[in-house]
């Protein structure tokens, strides 16, 4: 076997192996073991697949040796590879930091339960990304689903099973448009495989049928995606999961849904199609907006820190959108280089909570009074994450909303940098309060001090501040990361070859 | 009054005997018929589980228990993906594509009979497996 | 031929299906549905040969196995309100 | 003859859901689901889609019904008398469905054989030309299911086993309270709980 | 013929928007799950819809046949079917906890009592 050959193939077969060997093995720090360790190989593999994409270009990969429309194949350019990259690694880091937490939220007969799920939403995400295949992609849309659903629902509080009901309607209705669309595009079409699609669709275009087709797909990967008038299943479920999954899924389910939906409108329907004939930014454009705005506004008055950050997230799915539909190089850059880094901050934000809530037992903003006398370093996690959010000079925000209102200007679209600027004065507000809280507020006198408190456990603040040591690389160094996104934005404005 | 309660659904209890070994039988014609007719593992998995339901149904949860453990089906749960998977990883090690039969014998066509073969069993165990599980857990309401 | 029968299949199963709508009680429900079964089974044959390629009975024999294993389930929770239950039989069988 | 029967059950279909819209005992909606399921596998097979005949009746009629009357049986059986009036979501309903009429409007009418979908040459016409030749299957469906698309059911069998285990999970193979910390079903001799009716059905 | 030859679309779009409606409308979690059956399946429906070929035969290479129908949309729809009754189970067991937690599975019921919760 060609190690370099098969790597595509690894990053999927690899998680996908280990989900039924850890219900094989049953032991709860085993499992948790083989999953780091798949978890490590794949990301090496997507680092591997990655610099070849980097070195040769596009890679193709014909499962069972069927050649692409034919068969299905992995589709592998430099927008997916960095995607795959951002997946496994806040996978592996968020999976050596849960070890403590699930062992003190899960029970512990179920915790091989709770790996396997892991693995399979990994799978599921990371196949999304790879495939060249419409079909596939709803096949392990439905995967990372149902086990997304599964983990959100191991949460202690029995709020986290009506969060996860809710997120598997509107996650079902989704899915379901996504595979209207999909049937419509192949009726007009006759192909599933996207490059070949992307081909045909100019002759096709004309027809009624592509033009449902873009509303559904559109629809559904917005719910799933997660903006603006479909987020409402997003705040409860990144509540009430267990803090180890709010933080995976922060950084990676819905950055995966707007990749794919990247990935339709600006590779298979082409630009012209979508922002042309379309006007996806009559749609898309206020939607966007109205996220990045209201929802930071929500964010304000949250007095959870979980779903503070959970409606920030939606806001920050705005920016993303927002440059979407700048619809230039330079838009799409900053849209690209924004889910990376927001992956980056918004996991190791929750990570931070997370250590709020394994000592504390609660994440509420007006009890964390002085914080910073008693978990010093998670405080400090969380004030440079936080920072990160709001996007000050240094940190990967800054990269990422700098280079956003830069697009902006340069299409001049001037109202649309100013509104950014007034959701980051926001973000100030929610961030800042909180910090605030945490650093100078004094502890009440008549209140108990909590027994017991103490810094969280080593093996949860270590991953954690790997993750930050990478977001300030990326920030002080932002010029790497926006190399790569403009290589991935080239990729997909320039469609299949 | 017990007399009459053990004697109450006989008739069924008789024909589902009957039929069972029956349904076990299509089950596995559907499995093995699937290249030639409609059928394959998904449906035999169906037909097996259906079996067991009605086995279940019947005769009550807890004999079907007995014939099927609950750790038995976990195995093989996660067993039928484990063949589907390893067919590939299989083809994979044998410098092949990711599930390209024809890496499993000398002439393509024999290959991808074996590999068809492999793939609809794993799809069948997995399925029969998790469809009674999945009948266990929304059957044991007063275990 | 194939055809009459087909048709008088069909106008059976608008009747029995009107019972599965309108049944006042649910017995009248799972008759009808139950009955209904067994018209698809014979439309599935009937259609079988009549477009020639009766190859594919099958599908009939699952339909008949579905359509029994469903009654017996929908009658056991109406009468028992539980799919597991083993209260009717203490010892042998 | 076929497009007669075609349309009948058709027909036989939008009753069953008027039905299951309407009727507001759940037991029946279950038990009419079950039937649409049923009908719906009939036209399958009108449509030569004998596969999914199959599945769709051994999955969709069978165990689906049973999964549902199992959830019944924990829960109440009525659907209480309200939401009816939703207006948002019917005018949403109606704007989907415009769209997808409006969109349908233009397609290749049913039965065409010169739609895109039919005359794709790596696709439609590969799998009915070429498919016997290089599996040796008369079963087109079981071999682009198995070998050119088996890549997609791999991960069927994947999500067939997430569920299984989110089933799992959430119910556990031998219900129990879920603080009980007990070990995991033992095997042969069964942990039997206390004879307490009230327990699930308050 | 040609009357008729979208009859079939349009009754299946009927289908999909009357389980679209009982999964967003009703207050019953089993009533949405029900209504998720039918959207599910009348997609089925329209999937099969496209790949039948008047005077096609099922797709199982025979002596005598000339013309089938397309056999990719079954397989298509043979997978998510398979993923339809995977969502359905989980959805189901979500239900039953949820009404062991709650002890209602209506749906202002419970957001009425999640409320409550959260202000007290």
């Amino acid at each position: 076997m060609d190690i370099a050959q098969q790597l595509p193939a690894l990053v999927i077969v690899l998680p996908m192996l280990a989900a039924p060997l850890c219900v094989l093995i049953r032991h709860s720090a085993l499992c948790w073991a083989l999953s780091v360790f798949t978890s490590l190989l794949t990301f090496l593999s997507a680092f591997g697949l990655f610099n070849q994409v980097r070195a040769d270009g596009v890679i193709r990969y014909a499962i069972g040796g069927w050649a692409a429309p034919t068969g299905i194949e992995y589709y592998v350019d430099m927008a997916n590879a960095s995607m795959l990259l951002l997946v496994s690694f806040i996978s592996l880091i968020v999976l050596l930091y849960a070890y403590e937490s699930v062992k003190k939220s899960v029970v512990k007969a179920k915790h091989y339960l709770f790996y396997a799920a892991w693995m399979l939403c990994l799978t599921g995400l990371l196949g999304i990304t790879i495939t060249g295949d419409a079909f596939n992609v709803f096949v392990f849309l439905e995967i990372s689903s149902l086990s997304m659903y599964m983990l959100i629902a191991f949460g202690s509080n029995r709020r986290a099973l009506t969060a996860s009901f809710r997120y598997l309607i509107m996650g079902s209705i989704g899915a379901s448009f996504i595979l209207i669309g999909i049937g419509f595009l192949y009726a007009a079409t006759g192909t599933l495989n996207m490059a070949d699609m992307a081909g045909r669709i100019p002759d096709a275009e004309a027809q009624r049928a592509v033009l449902v087709a873009f509303s559904f797909l559109t629809i559904g990967l917005m719910i799933k995606s997660a903006v603006f008038p479909l987020h409402g299943w997003l705040a409860n479920a990144y509540q009430y999961a267990p803090v180890a999954v709010t933080a995976f899924l922060a950084g990676t389910a819905t950055k995966v849904s707007l990749y794919v939906l990247l990935r339709f409108f600006f590779s298979i329907f082409g630009t012209e199609y979508s922002f042309g004939y379309m006007l996806l930014n009559v749609v898309l454009l206020p939607a966007a907006i109205v996220s990045f705005i209201l929802l930071s506004l929500v964010a304000i008055f949250q007095s959870d820190l979980k779903r503070m950050l959970a409606y920030s997230s939606v806001a920050q799915v705005g920016y993303i959108v927002a440059a979407f539909c700048l619809a230039t190089e330079q838009g799409l850059t900053a849209g690209i280089v924004h889910i990376f880094n927001h992956g980056i901050i918004k996991t190791a934000l929750f990570m931070s909570v997370g250590c709020m809530l394994f000592r504390l037992g609660h994440t509420h903003r007006n009890s964390l009074d002085n914080l910073i006398s008693t978990m010093p370093f998670t405080v400090v996690a969380f004030i440079i994450s936080g920072l990160g959010l709001i996007g000050v000079p240094l940190t990967v925000g800054f990269v990422s909303k700098f280079t956003l209102i830069g697009a902006a200007m340069e299409k001049g679209w001037w109202l649309v940098g100013a509104l950014v600027l007034l959701s980051s004065l926001f973000a100030v507000i929610y961030i800042g309060r909180v910090i605030e809280i945490m650093l100078f507020r004094k502890v009440r006198v008549n209140e108990p001090a909590p027994v017991g408190m103490k810094e969280a456990p080593l093996s949860m603040l270590v991953p954690m501040y790997a993750l930050i040591g990478v977001s300030i690389w990326f920030g002080v160094f932002g010029t790497t990361t926006l190399s790569v996104a403009r290589e991935a934005a080239l990729v997909l404005l320039g469609g299949y070859q | 009054m017990k007399l009459y309660v053990r004697q109450r659904h006989r008739v069924l209890q008789v024909v589902t005997k009957l039929i069972i070994p029956f349904v076990l039988l299509f089950a596995l014609y559907v499995q093995f018929h699937g290249d030639y007719g409609p059928g394959g593992g998904f449906q035999a998995g169906v037909l097996f589980a259906s079996a067991f339901i009605l086995h279940g149904l019947i005769f009550g949860l807890q004999r079907t228990r007995s014939v099927l453990t609950p750790s038995l089906l976990r195995v093989l749960m996660a067993l039928g993906v484990l063949i589907y998977l390893g067919t590939g990883i299989v083809t994979m090690l044998l410098g092949h594509n990711l599930l390209d039969y024809a890496a499993l014998a000398a002439n393509p066509k024999t290959g991808q009979h074996w590999g068809i073969f492999a793939v609809e069993l794993g799809v069948g165990v997995t399925v029969t497996a998790v469809m009674v599980s999945l009948f266990y857990s929304f059957a044991s309401k007063r275990l | 031929m194939f055809i009459v029968c087909s048709i008088a299949l069909l106008i059976t199963m608008l009747l029995t299906l009107v019972r599965a709508l309108l049944g006042p009680t649910i017995f009248d429900r799972i008759l009808a549905i139950n009955s209904f079964g067994t018209k698809t089974v014979l439309l599935i044959a009937v259609y079988g040969f009549l477009t020639g390629r009766p190859d594919f009975l099958d599908i009939a024999l699952v339909y008949a196995l579905i359509n029994y294993i469903g009654t017996i389930a929908v009658l056991k929770f109406f009468e028992y309100d539980d799919l597991g239950s083993d209260a009717y039989q203490q010892d042998d069988y | 003859m076929e497009l007669l029967i075609t349309i009948v059950l058709l027909t036989f279909l939008v009753a069953i859901v008027i039905g299951i819209i309407v009727l507001r005992d759940l037991l029946s909606g279950v038990i009419l689901l079950g039937l649409y399921s049923l009908v719906a596998a009939g036209v399958f097979i009108v449509m030569d889609a004998v596969d999914v005949a199959f599945t769709e009746a051994a999955v969709g009629s069978g165990i689906s019904t049973i999964l549902f009357l199992g959830a019944l049986s924990f829960t109440r059986h009525e659907q209480k008398p309200r939401g009816h009036d939703s207006i948002v979501a019917l005018a949403f309903v109606c704007i989907t469905g415009g769209l997808l009429i409006y969109g349908t409007l233009d397609m290749p009418h049913y039965g065409s054989a010169v739609s895109p979908a039919q005359t794709h040459p790596e696709l439609a016409v590969h799998f009915l030309t070429k498919s016997a030749g290089e599996t040796g299957m008369p079963n087109v469906v079981t071999s682009v299911l198995a070998s050119y698309r088996g890549y997609d059911t791999l991960g069927e069998v994947v999500v067939v086993f997430t569920a299984g285990i989110a089933v799992l999970s959430l119910l556990g193979l031998i219900r129990r309270r879920p603080e009980d910390e007990a070990p995991e079903d033992a095997p042969g001799d069964l942990p039997k709980l206390p004879d307490d009716k009230s327990e699930h059905n308050v | 013929m040609s009357i008729l030859g979208l009859y079939n679309y349009w009754v299946v779009v009927a289908l999909m928007m009357a389980g679209l409606y009982i999964m967003i409308a009703r207050y019953n979690l089993i009533k949405k799950i029900i209504g998720l059956g039918v959207f599910q399946t009348s997609i089925f429906y329209l999937y099969i819809t496209m790949g039948k070929v008047h005077g096609g035969t099922a797709p199982i290479l025979a002596e005598g046949y000339p013309l089938y129908s397309n056999p990719l949309p079954h397989v298509l729809i043979l997978t998510a079917i398979v993923v339809g009754v995977a969502t359905t189970a989980v959805a189901l067991a979500l239900i039953v906890r949820i009404y062991e937690e709650y002890d209602t599975i209506e749906e202002d019921e419970l957001k009425s009592i999640e409320l409550a919760e959260q202000e007290s």
